[in-house]
């Protein structure tokens, strides 16, 4: 089966110092205790100092094209700033969405002016998005999105409710998929556009969900009326569906599948080490294993995207090999250095093993559900 | 890579996926070795892999290799090519040159006493080869002799998927060689070449066993509808698939870094991986192919019994892990900064200062 | 869920009793060299020579009717009998499906004539069954079932075939699901008949079917205008469906789901004492405890079933976890204590590691799928 | 089982159900002490139980303890019920007579020196409590005093599921009492009782957590069909019912032979495999909830935050296997022997002499 067999990908001498300066610049960031470090940064820990912090360094859309304000670099080198951010726990959430998924679709689909207007913000992490996909009654059925756009004269009017926004508390902009014509039975997919919305427009109501720890992370976003001008349309109308998915794989596996409890693990086998655990640390050598076996499969569909080769089926199966991971090196861990898991514990590791338990149930939901992408995964097998 | 990398895996994928059919396999397994089977690998040069063309090889790297390897695996070839390749390339290291013949490399037991017979435990195709290399401890050095089985005796023994480990035992070994290498470090070597050889042939047969459930999901129905339209099969071949994919990329990895100081702890941790989801594969395989997976009749146990008897040889994920854990302990540095092969400059990426 | 409540059962002090003269007659027989102790050994260790010896001791058909030879003993008399004799490996897959299934059924839908003819002969280890149940085609499906018994005078004529018939070889009958009348659609379990086929009888041709290991316990038993006679229908004609599901809470729950690989976990415990291996006998204690959780499951199902509450959810469940457990058993085991698994190597630990590895995957495929049982359960729970 | 026990486990049930809401527990996570709901729980006589008559108590046995423990699992109630039984056991016990009170039971850390504070840490509920039994080491005895929680300092501190672990410091302990039992005796008995405490709780959490998801796929549609339709939704449910079964009949067992000889390794076992299974349990809840679980709002996490506290309290799996590990390597029987409590003449029942 040709589309699971990936290649080897070495980083070259140029990378590793690259590696070594975004890795340095963290360590002093660290140390000066801009941040401390968290599982699952990602997703739950916002500093937008930091966020323009990494822009002045021309970290953030630095495959971006000069002219925007990028640096035109390679995705291996954003692969490298990703990989040492998460292995670091620090807060990129705010940024995260612009810089995964909205800048580079806008840079595929949007016209100039939205390029010229909101690429140089993004890239110096000044400028947050929020995506707008999911709704109350949709679970994984995307097709079933009921948020309406209306043609009136000079643009749109919006009417629905977006559900599990993440950061749309912190975001700027939300790029919200919504029904331009209405739905067809023949093509589910059909009739849906991509629409820029300005979070502070008028109609725009927005509504903390709170985590399950209490945390504010997710929300809904009551959408009544909003006027959104025929410019910040994202590509052609009726084509969103398509558009979305184009940047499916790359989302799918990235770092953020494998290494949202690298922290928690490295925490661990520091502690093991410092008490002579052999046992324990054969155990903690498995879990480096697979870390290692899945980072190969990532970085190999990083190598292969950058060649623009199809990388849908091995992308599906990282982020549900890497989510179970994920998962699963709290559970292990938890046996090698039992403790009482805490929020707020002073205790590094307390900490990091309590985040890493309470965000675990998130990370083989967020991004369709385990269920989804086996299907999916079971159909592409059965095509191939 | 060498260029010619796809060329010769295409030329044994044709041999392989000729010759190294289920009857010829069910035919080793009542006795017969595949004399043509290896008569057409022998010719084909396969057996000569990594040797240089002045010392009587034909060229080629680690990764061909283990990417010829990953074929006999998928083919489940009963020849043990990988022993073979081994051998020569000891002899061609040690000797200078090689000519072609069926042998193994192996390692006696530590200090037998002179009178007392040497005992060679599970050799590869024991009753089948021409020759064992013995290395043997002298001393502070290794030193090898070269034996011709039929100068011992034979006691048969298989592995789980009927591929002969017998036991050979000699009265002695004739005329030694001393070698620039410990025994310790002639041990290592061989383990490391053999694990990740197993990586490569598990790779293979991991992919083959998705070969037939994929096959066997599309061709099945049951209460009137194809398998593979449930969610529970396509569950089993999402976990599937998920290996495959995982032990390419980790066999390219290992393969890739086979000779660089990188090899020993990638072919470490490509064993523990292949090893701990050899069975995640074949469990999820037999689930899918219910009682038909569980017949002799069937091909799907030819992999299946590989991949639980190949998991345990040349170290399973307890004596790989143990050899990391002594790794990590011995050494300063983050396993993040181990991963990436670069160090930072302050010792602990991911934990507060 | 009421269903889910199971009791806590203590063995009186007549039954530990119990259990120890038959431990006393199994560590002597194996003193002898009667039997080597082997995993899985109720489907794949066949003696005639220890049944009867069984037989003799009134350990088969213990709690059949004393008018048929039996002894009137409780079901829990014999739950001790199959857990000591599993706990040794013992071969016991002679009279298995007599004592397990077809005397119980007999005794339970037949009639006073096969009462007499059977039961007696069961009782002393010396009348074997076979149950025909699955098709080349019906998979799980056993709706699907094809071969047919027509009426004619003085019997029926059965044509068909069954497939992996466990130890058809050496039992002198099946009892045979058979189609009586044509499939109807709406009634997919209707038309369905037991029927006991003498094994001897002209048109029955059993070939093996080889098991991965080579091994022979299963068949084909392909039946040509077999005769049988009136007097060996099973009950009501048309019920056969309704009478093969009521022993099937029974067969889903004994030890036969839990203990299949116990010996190879009692060596390993054994080995690991010996080696003073203390990490290695804390994983072995985690198994234990699980088998312990099951045994108490299975226990208290086997008291319920004596009261006659309905337990088919809580039976279900003991195969599914059991099952998994037997499998997992091995999958530690490996670990632990790392050797290579041969089947006939002379270490013992070698052999049965070998053993439960082989017949692994037969655990969760017989007596019904793992997916078929999911499915039986989590309807049961959803209309609980 | 005494034969009040399903009396009190309907009463407890009714209290339970109706006062401890989701409402309740919010405002408890908010710093809001569960006046009312502690109150009737205390009404009923449930602190008093397991403690005879005549020294105060409503009688009723450890099935009945452990029968209503699970009841406070189930209805998650936002009080240390467990802590305070015991607590009033070892005054009947040991003052010969209790008059209720909230109070805990607690271990004072080993030698503090006479003018160094004295720190108790993770108090369950310690910022409500009225009093703390600390027990100390004296010599080779254990020593108690009754201390107000008042004349002490309190440090906040939660487990995962909100539920109050403080730090309590104090000055000092007042009058000491001695115990007829070694400090290790006193910590392995507490240790035991609060085990099987969290085992019972665990039972219950499971329990209401498998009633939450039954009730969400009756409802929940997806793709046009309900959701318990789907294969992988069925799995989920057979994962929860077939830990819930388990939970209950071990949770049976281990309290039917709590006070006997077999107690210690049956509440070793009982909770090796509650902890092993609360996350089996919560994770396929979350799964199959997918976002709506992870909510603040829904109430599923009241649950799951409890099975994951809970699992690590009173000693996860490493603690009890430690514990089992040593009492097989120190007895002579064979597993089988120690399962059934059946000796047989020989040692080794399952391998060969």
């Amino acid at each position: 089966m040709r589309q699971l067999q990936l290649p080897a990908f070495e980083f070259t001498e140029e990378q590793k110092e690259f590696r070594k300066e975004v890795r340095s610049f963290l360590q002093a960031e660290q140390q000066k205790g801009t941040f401390d470090t968290h599982a699952d940064s990602w997703l739950s820990a916002y500093s937008e100092e930091f966020s323009k912090k990494l822009g002045a360094k021309g970290w953030i859309g630095i495959t971006f094209p000069k002219k925007y304000g990028g640096h035109a670099r390679s995705s291996i080198d954003r692969y490298i700033i990703t990989e040492e951010l998460l292995a670091f726990g620090a807060p990129v959430a705010s940024h995260w969405f612009a810089d995964r998924q909205s800048g580079p679709l806008l840079l595929k689909f949007g016209t100039e002016e939205q390029k010229e207007f909101f690429i140089p913000k993004i890239v110096k992490g000044e400028c947050y998005f929020s995506i707008g996909l999911s709704e109350p009654n949709s679970g994984s059925d995307l097709a079933s999105l009921k948020t309406t756009a209306e043609k009136v004269d000079g643009g749109w009017i919006v009417n629905g409710m977006k559900t599990w926004t993440s950061g749309a508390h912190h975001s700027h902009y939300m790029i919200t998929l919504c029904r331009t014509s209405p739905q067809d039975p023949k093509n589910r997919h059909g009739g849906m556009s991509q629409l820029i919305i300005d979070l502070k427009s008028d109609g725009v109501t927005i509504r903390p969900i709170q985590f399950l720890t209490g945390e504010h992370h997710f929300n809904e976003v009551f959408l009544e009326n909003v006027f959104v001008p025929d410019n910040r349309v994202v590509g052609e109308v009726g084509n969103g569906w398509a558009q979305g998915l184009t940047e499916l794989a790359f989302e799918r596996s990235g770092p953020e599948r494998i290494l949202s409890t690298f922290p928690l693990l490295e925490e661990a086998i520091r502690l093991l080490k410092e008490k002579e655990d052999h046992r324990g640390l054969m155990e903690a050598a498995k879990l480096v294993s697979r870390m290692w076996s899945l980072r190969n499969m990532s970085i190999g569909i990083a190598a292969l995207l950058e060649e623009k080769k199809d990388v849908n089926l091995a992308a599906a199966l990282v982020k549900d090999l890497g989510n179970s991971f994920e998962q699963h090196v709290a559970e292990v861990i938890r046996l090698l250095l039992p403790a009482m898991p805490r929020k707020h514990a002073e205790d590094e590791y307390a900490r990091l093993l309590a985040e890493s338990i309470l965000h675990g149930p998130g990370f083989t939901i967020r991004g369709g559900t385990t269920e989804i992408l086996r299907g999916i995964v079971g159909k592409g097998v059965i095509s191939a | 890579m060498s260029e010619m990398k796809s060329f010769i895996e295409d030329t044994a994928g044709k041999i392989l996926k000729d010759l190294s059919t289920k009857e010829q396999r069910e035919r080793f397994e009542e006795g017969e070795w595949a004399s043509s089977l290896w008569k057409t690998i022998q010719e084909s040069g396969l057996t000569l892999l990594g040797i240089e063309e002045e010392k009587g090889g034909v060229g080629g790297d680690d990764e061909d290799v283990f990417a010829i390897l990953r074929v006999v695996g998928k083919y489940a070839a009963p020849v043990p090519l990988a022993e073979v390749i081994y051998a020569n390339q000891f002899l061609a290291t040690h000797e200078g040159e090689v000519e072609d013949k069926l042998r193994v490399v192996h390692f006696a037991e530590e200090s037998s006493s002179v009178h007392s017979p040497y005992k060679l435990r599970n050799v590869p195709y024991g009753r089948y080869i021409d020759e064992v290399i013995v290395i043997q401890q002298e001393g502070q050095q290794a030193s090898y002799s070269i034996v011709n089985v039929l100068a011992g005796e034979i006691e048969k023994n298989d592995n789980l998927a009927a591929e002969p480990r017998d036991n050979l035992t000699f009265s002695n070994l004739g005329e030694t060689k001393k070698l620039d290498l410990s025994f310790k470090e002639a041990l290592e070597d061989y383990t490391k070449f053999l694990a990740l050889s197993r990586v490569a042939m598990m790779t293979g047969a991991m992919e083959n066993v998705l070969a037939l459930s994929t096959f066997y999901a599309k061709e099945r129905q049951q209460f009137g509808r194809p398998l593979h339209k449930f969610q529970a099969i396509q569950h089993h071949l999402t976990a599937m698939a998920g290996e495959v994919a995982a032990a390419y990329a980790t066999l390219a990895v290992a393969s890739a870094s086979y000779s660089s100081d990188l090899g020993k702890e990638h072919v470490a941790m490509a064993k523990i991986e292949l090893s701990a989801n050899a069975n995640v594969v074949a469990k999820a395989a037999h689930q899918l192919h219910a009682g038909i997976g569980m017949t002799y009749e069937h091909e799907l146990h030819h992999f299946t019994r590989r991949l639980w008897a190949w998991r345990e040889e040349a170290g399973n994920e307890t004596y790989w892990a143990d050899q990391l854990a002594s790794l990590y302990q011995s050494r300063e540095e983050t396993i993040w900064e181990s991963i990436t092969h670069v160090k930072g400059e302050e010792a602990h990426a991911g934990s507060t200062v």
